[in-house]
């Protein structure tokens, strides 16, 4: 499981890579804390093309960003979701709350 | 009914065995022939579920997690057990949204994800003796 | 010795369990980063034992096959039990070429298999009560 | 697993692919036990290019094989070993009775 960062004007982009699990959502976690700590983003975009499975830990991990991002008024979106992913995110009701790209470009002039 | 294949898994509740446990299962359950999604789906909800006996059925100590798997025709069933806490409220506990450590983010999704992809999933506990999920699955045949 | 990790793991003893039994042993040992060369090895080592336990052990009979899988800083010891037949001659059962049944066309090389892929191979039993094979693997550390 | 076969002039080439162990090792006896009995071959060749996984099973299958031809006065080869089937075969002394080829070509034109 692997976590990598770039930001494009004011936006953070999270590459999740691997299987996010509550195995690895603890390093992911820090990981991603620190680096909105660091670079102080007004958005954040979860890039999901790398990420092969998911299961409900990792909807804690991205409801726990999407909480903290929106109370200071910035937005969240999500790229790239393979399908076995993009399941799990309709079953646990993300789709209402952050919205889905087909790819960062998109997300970028959407959100 | 006829047991075709049995196979029974023990392992320590730590964290870096959810990812070895839905392997086990998934490889059992591979002489079903299921789909890849089929694969997918069942990997996620025993991930959920041993997820659950360790931070749950344990609280982070150290437990051992046991996974029943039988094979009954073109249907997998697996139990998944702890012999941790217990669960005092199993109907509110498999709620949408509800959880009882929002402070570790869980998204209280858990037993969600379990029902959407299995065909079943019963659940007994006893609070201080432990918990069991009982899941079913039944793989379409090909025509 | 503090065990960092373990598991067991409980099959019926039927020839298809075979290759789900190696590679449950492979994900388990996947945490301490073996090479492909270490994982062949084991996987090998492990489908001998587990053959002979469903093959010699039960003698193609219904009954279970143990595994047990330590983790110990960078050392896997597996144990491969079944309460079989049992050994008559473990000195000569482990000898080159020598199988009890050549009419299934064994080669007789299973034990020396297993020798040359792990580090220790030991061998506990008693007729009519059954056969442990232990054994145990160092993987090197990366410089 | 699977098994294929091919005849060259007087030699039946034997295709393994996927995992050779014991629980493989009935359908893949009675299938090449079929096809020697139909093509009737001098020779004999396992093309092992496709074969990932063997263990000793399958090194009993081969010498089952090996002790027909050869009571005929035919000979065995063994072609395409991976690393991993060659140390097996190494380990079990089968380098000792059946030679190992690179191609084919020229186990066919050696043997
Ligand atoms: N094995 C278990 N042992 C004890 N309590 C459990 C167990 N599994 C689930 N629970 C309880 O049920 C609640 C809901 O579980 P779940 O839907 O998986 O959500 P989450 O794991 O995100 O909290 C948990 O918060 C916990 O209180
Ligand atoms: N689990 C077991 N139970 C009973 N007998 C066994 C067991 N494992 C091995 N043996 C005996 O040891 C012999 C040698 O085993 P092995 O070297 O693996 O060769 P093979 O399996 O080809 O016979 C067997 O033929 C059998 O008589």
């Amino acid at each position: 499981m692997g976590v990598s960062f770039e930001t494009l004007n004011n936006t953070l982009i999270i590459k999740l890579n691997g299987e996010l699990d509550h195995h690895s959502s603890t390093y992911i976690r820090d990981s991603i804390d620190e680096a909105i700590l660091k670079k102080n983003p007004r958005n954040i975009i979860f890039d999901m093309s790398g990420l092969n499975f998911m299961d409900s830990s990792g909807i804690g991990v991205i409801i726990g960003r999407y909480k903290q991002i929106t109370s200071n008024g910035g937005k969240v979106g999500i790229v790239s979701m393979k399908p076995q992913i993009k399941r799990i995110y309709e079953i646990c009701g993300l789709k209402r709350i952050i919205p889905n790209y087909d790819s960062i470009k998109t997300a970028i002039e959407k959100l | 009914m006829r047991v075709d294949n049995e196979m029974k898994l023990e392992f320590l509740s730590k964290s870096q065995n959810e990812s070895f446990a839905r392997s086990v299962v998934a490889a059992f359950a591979a002489q079903l022939d299921p789909t890849i999604e089929e694969i997918t789906e069942i990997k996620t909800a025993v991930s959920e579920a041993v997820t659950n006996a360790i931070i749950h059925g344990y609280e982070y100590q150290e437990g051992y997690v046991t996974i029943i798997c039988r094979i009954i025709e073109n249907t997998v069933e697996i139990e998944v057990i702890d012999k941790g806490k217990g669960i005092e409220d199993i109907e509110k506990a498999r709620q949408p949204l509800y959880t009882s450590k929002p402070e570790l983010e869980r998204s209280g999704m858990g037993f969600t994800v379990m029902e959407a992809f299995m065909d079943q999933v019963d659940v007994i506990s006893e609070l201080g003796k432990g918990t069991t999920v009982i899941m079913k699955k039944t793989f379409k045949k090909e025509l």
